[in-house]
């Protein structure tokens, strides 16, 4: 079971800080969340930065995801 | 204004026959440092620059044992070098030395600062405090104005169409007679005055305050002369209570504004603060002196 | 990177590749450019800070002689509220539209309404008076307190804030409210022995580069359009100027020209889209330099900020609860950095619980942009002010209680991720071991101690390293170079070559010529770019090993490679890189590394800094004597640059912390639009600013490089302020702290 | 309006002619019309010093120079700092102590710190400081360009 842990944007959607699902890759694990919260938006996990076990990352899509992995979604962070 | 024409008159009489004949707006220019910025920043008017600075008189001093007359067109860099004047007006050669950078030194002049005849200049309370007199060249000849008299408003002077200020003169000081000035910028250097203030006193062997000029800038319309400030220190030591209530007298005297640059009550208050260490210094440098 | 390991190249002080044409005023800007039959561009701006355009007519100047294109509003094709990227990633084309040329209604003193190009600068300056514009004029609001109470006027009628729990029903000129929690706040502050809370305020600052907004463009009807200009993303302005013109990208060109100074003010367009019409008008190529009037009026400063921030701990020293809440001003758009104030402002501590609320806010000030770390220093400066005030309360040194609850390895972050390795406990004991520290103040002095925290970012960049024949080559990236990031870039690759670095020439190349690649900002080109650049040298090593191989008819595995030379590790035989270069038509054709990257793993960096400051109590004037700045750079690639980001950073955030900020009228108008008064220090107004470099490797770079751009002007606003508070003996509350602040401060008048 | 005006003068030591108008000040001059770009424009109201030039010697903003003033004056600019292809020891300490970051400010401050060092050879840090205080930096913190300047005046001393 890997753990995800909603932005606080999210948050406001899925009523819940975070949730543990099943999957070995970040597409399952996408699948996996929006199949329990509706009400959250495929296109705006686009639009997140995510870190696997802490390391931030921005292409995804491709990604595994280990047992006992954290995936946390949180605001794009950008820079000047 | 759009600078139209640019003339480089050879002598103060071909400088004012330009000034009288000019068929468009005229205006002499010494370092131009704030004629320039000026005639980029406004509205079309076509102007005739008359640059100052290829005339002799303009550009030179001489010291005697009478006084300084100065070539109000001499760039603010090389006065401030001059080791003779120095000695002798160590206030002005530091309000001279503020005025600007490095680089608007090499350009600007303290007949400029006279004239642009702004409520921050530098050099004018300074002036005032060393007892300078405009020698100003008219149209019917010649006439002297004490700088205080001089400077009447906001950018505003004495002086009539087709006049040029020739020359400024400033009396010698005697043995323990000297001038200071401060000024205080939020910075350490580059900034416009948020207040100013020039002191020049004299001493005598014991000590005491003989005369005094108290001159302050940034706080009102024009700078000013602060009489009630200089009494505060004539007859005294220039102890801390006389000092203390020539500052008081200064703060009393001034009518400042809020603007960018500081507010009213801070000018105030601060003016006070820097007519009491500009005293100090004027102070030592009289002693010394003597 | 796992372990600390030797470096052949990396932690020199080399000079850098462009150093020459620096020092020698050969290097090109973005005003130095000039092209056959060039035409100049000006724009009229708005003299209110907030009105309706009732009516603009331009016949006037269009039948001035000289006058060749005039360009509105109305000539950028339908725009969209689409999304795009810039330095916040939270723009719309819409409102950067309406931005660069003024649609029905002005936002700020200095808004964009009309552009002329005609044969001179002075014409068009002339032919801008005779634009008439009636204008309705409206109240403006000038802070988030008059933007957020329910009858401010409002700047965007069709404005609803985003983010509450039931969508309004009203318009406001909150854009967006932020929430983030961690644990529970209200158990974290019944845990606490001592509770310490205050209000702060922080001005509008700005950028401050030298070097004002510049472009020369040229619009061909073939579709080569080409665009140079200053700024610290070329990819950015192609995308942005393509869209607001309804161009392809393979349409247009844009050219990076050297860049005088950004620090996140570069990361949009104002210019570009604009000359590219007056090009497209007039049928002649377009130049367009903003004067410093301009930049400061219409370019984008900082947020200005208000705070509340509420800090609990107990008497053994544990913070137990952070509260904060934050309002930034996003000038005339929404799209202040908020959100990364409320994702910085307690992440340099470890707390349970957390909770912090964040506003977006327009006012009638010209749209923020990216400065520096944006949004951090302002949410920082609050919190840091507050935990030396808990120091104080606790009776505790104030690093020795950092220390306690300093973040580290594991740390949850309100944000999201746990912090992999960080450096901020190695950084709070370098300040505590060094000299500063232990020097005693003079009378009239204190010490401030603030810490920093940024992300950094990584993201995507792409490098070509072209090889020549003589075993010379050229490192070609996409990354505008602000502060010496091509003398890195060397550096890295040369390491991962195994040659000297003067034998590799960086250059930025335009769009045309490298694949896409994200602006500099962030911290991240020396660690993505620098990612990019090492991952390039090691395919051309992997290609020259390949030849070799083929050379000597063994296997690459058989091919050892050190020190830029290839050996048969089955005979003897060696052959240097610029030997296999020589040989490449023989072997397979030329060779050339290439990376297309998206860099992943940015590591954050920590600062601290120290500063003891004197002040005059008759005047209220603040000199900085003392001031030292330690930061986690992760691996310095070259320290002297790295050292000049912590001093940069901590110049600015001193300038930030006690003169600079905006002055309005009542009216809204900018009272203090140039460098006589919008006082930014001078190299008088510093002392040397003392650095020591700390590095805890960040695992995912190669060579463990963090980025150390942003972090550096976090911690000067905290430390310069509790300084101030030290020495003064009065809470200080608001920046700046210029010297009538000060005064009213000791003299109680606040 | 009146044409434009003829003006004969020296730049770099080079003899140079150019035409301009009366308001051209002399960073225009030498920027648009004499293609001269290492004298930078930060501000065009002398608050920066990115334009610094020298006239007969002197340190100026060319921002605030007419261009006609130019006419028998002797103008130096960053272009005829070092000799053709070899940097002088200013433009060398510049590099060697890593006094740029962007590189903006960098000709107007090695025209500053070359007409410092020929007023004082041997200016205490102080000194330096207010000498080119009227040279904005936005990007270094002043801490490596001063010591670039000190280093540059003594190893100019030692060569002395």
């Amino acid at each position: 079971m890997a753990r995800v842990v909603f932005s606080s944007e999210q948050q406001r959607l899925t009523k819940e800080a975070e949730c543990d699902v099943v999957a070995s890759t970040y597409r399952q694990l996408i699948d996996a969340v929006i199949t329990r919260y509706p009400r959250l938006d495929r296109d705006d996990f686009m639009r997140m930065a995510i870190a696997i076990d802490g390391e931030i990352i921005h292409e995804p899509l491709l990604e595994t995801v280990g047992d006992n992995s954290e995936v946390h979604f949180f605001h794009f962070i950008a820079g000047g | 204004m759009a600078v139209v024409d640019y003339q480089a008159p050879l002598s103060i009489k071909e400088a004012v026959t330009l000034l009288a004949g000019s068929d468009i707006k005229a205006k002499v220019m010494a370092g131009g440092t704030d004629l320039i910025i000026q005639s980029k920043s406004q509205a079309a008017e076509p102007l005739r620059i008359l640059d100052l600075k290829h005339i002799s008189e303009m550009m030179s001093y001489d010291i005697s044992d009478a006084g300084l007359s100065l070539g109000p067109a001499m760039c603010c860099a090389e006065f401030t070098a001059l080791d003779d004047v120095n000695a002798l007006y160590p206030g002005l050669v530091e309000a001279a030395y503020l005025i600007g950078s490095t680089q608007v030194q090499g350009r600007a002049s303290i007949g400029g600062n006279l004239c642009n005849s702004s409520p921050a200049a530098d050099t004018i309370p300074a002036l005032m405090a060393s007892r300078a007199e405009c020698v100003i060249h008219g149209v019917e000849g010649e006439r002297t104005v004490a700088v205080e008299d001089f400077v009447t408003g906001v950018g505003r002077n004495c002086m009539q169409p087709g006049e040029l200020l020739q020359s400024i003169w400033l009396p010698r000081p005697a043995a323990g007679t000297r001038d200071a000035y401060l000024r205080f910028i939020p910075r350490s250097e580059m900034d416009i005055a948020v207040a100013g203030a020039g002191v020049s006193v004299s001493i005598d062997a014991s000590g005491t305050c003989t005369a005094a000029r108290v001159a302050i800038g940034a706080v009102a319309p024009t700078a000013l002369l602060v009489p009630q400030a200089a009494a505060a220190l004539v007859g005294t030591q220039l102890d801390e209570s006389a000092l203390a209530q020539a500052a008081a007298a200064a703060s009393i005297a001034a009518s400042p504004i809020t603007d960018r640059r500081g507010t009213a009550d801070y000018r105030r208050q601060i003016v006070g603060v820097l007519v009491k260490r500009a005293a100090l210094i004027a102070k030592q440098r009289a002693q010394a002196s003597l | 990177m796992s372990e600390a390991r030797e470096f052949k190249y990396i932690g020199q002080n080399t000079i850098r590749p462009d150093g020459f044409d620096k020092v020698t005023g050969r290097a090109n800007y973005g005003a130095d450019m000039s092209l056959p039959g060039m035409v100049w561009g000006k724009i009229l701006r708005s003299p209110h800070a907030h009105a309706i355009i009732k009516s603009l007519d331009i016949s006037k100047a269009e039948a001035h002689p000289g006058v060749l294109a005039i360009a509105t509003h109305a000539d950028f094709p339908s725009v969209t509220d689409e999304a795009i990227e810039s330095g916040e990633g939270s723009s719309t084309l819409l409102d950067l539209a309406r931005n660069v040329l003024a649609k029905d209604k002005v936002l700020y003193h200095g808004h964009a309404i009309v552009a002329i190009a005609a044969k001179t600068a002075a014409i068009a300056e002339q032919a801008l008076a005779l634009v008439d514009i009636d204008y309705e004029v409206l109240k403006p609001v000038l802070d988030v307190r008059t933007a957020m109470a329910a009858d401010a006027p409002l700047l965007h009628a069709d404005m609803f804030t985003q983010g509450l729990e039931e969508a309004p029903t009203r318009a406001s000129n909150i854009a967006v409210r932020h929430e983030m929690k961690l644990g529970d706040i209200d158990a974290g502050f019944a845990e606490a022995d001592v509770i310490v809370e205050r209000e702060f305020y922080t001005p509008t600052a700005h950028q401050g580069y030298i070097e004002p907004h510049a472009c020369t463009v040229r619009y061909d009807k073939d579709g080569q359009s080409m665009v140079w200009c200053s700024t610290q993303g070329h990819f950015d302005v192609r995308s942005s100027t393509a869209k607001l013109l309804g161009m392809k990208l393979g349409q247009l060109k844009v050219i990076a020209s050297e860049i005088g100074g950004g620090f996140g003010g570069k990361t949009t367009v104002y210019l570009e889209p604009v000359a590219l019409i007056l090009s497209r008008k007039s049928g002649r190529p377009v130049k367009m330099v903003m004067n410093r009037d301009e930049v400061l009026k219409a370019t984008g400063p900082g947020s200005a900020s208000r705070s509340k921030i509420k800090l609990g701990a107990k008497k053994d020293g544990t913070i137990t609860a952070m509260k904060g809440w934050l309002a930034y001003e996003a000038g005339a758009f929404k799209g202040s950095p908020v959100m990364l104030g409320c994702m910085t402002a307690f992440t340099p501590y470890a707390v349970a619980n957390m909770y912090i609320e964040g506003f977006d806010v327009v006012v009638n000030k010209a749209k923020v942009a990216a400065y520096r770390a944006p949004g951090a220093p302002q949410a920082e400066f609050a919190v840091e002010m507050l935990v030396n005030e808990l120091a104080v309360e606790l009776g505790r040194d104030p690093i020795d209680l950092r220390l306690q609850n300093a973040a580290k390895e594991g740390t949850q972050t309100i944000y999201g991720p746990k912090f992999k390795r960080v450096g901020l406990v190695e950084c709070l004991e370098a300040a505590r071991d060094s000299a500063h520290y232990k020097q005693a103040l003079q009378a009239n002095q204190g010490r401030g101690i603030a810490a920093g925290f940024w992300f950094n970012v990584g993201g995507q960049s792409s490098v070509v390293i072209n090889m020549n024949p003589d075993g010379t080559g050229t490192i070609v990236e996409g990354s505008p170079d602000i502060g010496g990031s091509r003398a890195s870039m060397q550096m890295m690759a040369a390491e991962a070559m195994g040659i000297a670095p003067g034998l590799l020439k960086p250059i930025i190349a335009d769009t045309e010529n490298v694949a896409f690649s994200q602006g500099t900002g962030g911290s991240r080109t020396t660690f993505a770019t620098g990612m990019a650049v090492i991952e390039a040298a090691e395919d051309v090593v992997n290609q020259v090993k390949q030849r070799a191989a083929s050379v000597w008819n063994v296997t690459a595995e058989q091919v050892d490679w050190a020190d830029g030379v290839a050996t048969n590790m089955a005979g003897e035989e060696r052959l240097t890189l610029a030997e296999v270069c020589a040989g490449a038509e023989r072997t397979g054709g030329q060779i050339s590394g290439r990376a297309n990257i998206n860099a992943r793993g940015a590591g954050p960096s920590f600062a601290v800094h120290l500063c003891d400051v004197q002040v005059d109590k008759e005047t209220g004037k603040v000199d900085v004597v003392r001031y030292t700045a330690v930061q986690d750079a992760g691996k310095a690639i070259h320290p002297q640059y790295v050292e000049g980001q912590y001093q940069g950073g901590a110049a600015q955030g001193i300038g930030w912390a006690l003169n600079e900020e905006y002055v309005f009228s009542a009216d809204g108008l900018m009272e203090n639009a140039g460098f006589l008064d919008y006082r930014i220090p001078v190299a008088s107004d510093l002392p040397m600013i003392d650095t020591i470099i700390v590095e805890v490797p960040n695992a995912f770079h190669p060579y463990g490089v963090r980025g150390v751009g942003e972090s550096g002007i976090i911690p000067p606003l905290g430390a310069v302020g509790y300084a101030v508070e030290s020495a003064i003996g009065a809470k200080v509350t608001d920046l700046p702290l210029s010297p009538p602040r000060v005064l009213a401060l000791i003299q109680g008048n606040t | 309006m009146m044409a434009k005006l003829h003006i004969t003068t020296s730049i770099n030591g080079d003899a140079t002619e150019f035409l301009c108008e009366p308001h051209d000040t002399l960073l225009d001059v030498l920027r648009n019309d004499l293609q001269m770009t290492g004298t930078k424009e930060g501000c065009g109201s002398g608050d920066c010093g990115a334009c610094s030039v020298t006239v007969d010697g002197r340190l100026v903003c060319a921002c605030l120079v007419l261009g006609v003033e130019a006419e028998g004056r002797e103008i130096g600019t960053i272009e005829g700092v070092g000799d053709n292809d070899k940097l002088n020891v200013i433009q060398e300490k510049f590099l060697e102590h890593a006094a740029l970051q962007c590189g903006i400010c960098t000709p107007g401050l090695v025209v500053s710190t070359q007409a410092l060092l020929t007023l004082n050879p041997d200016p205490t840090e102080a000194e330096a400081r207010y000498f080119l205080a009227g040279n904005l930096c936005r990007c270094t913190g002043y801490d490596k360009i001063i010591r670039a300047v000190l280093d540059a005046a003594a190893t100019m001393k030692g060569a002395a």
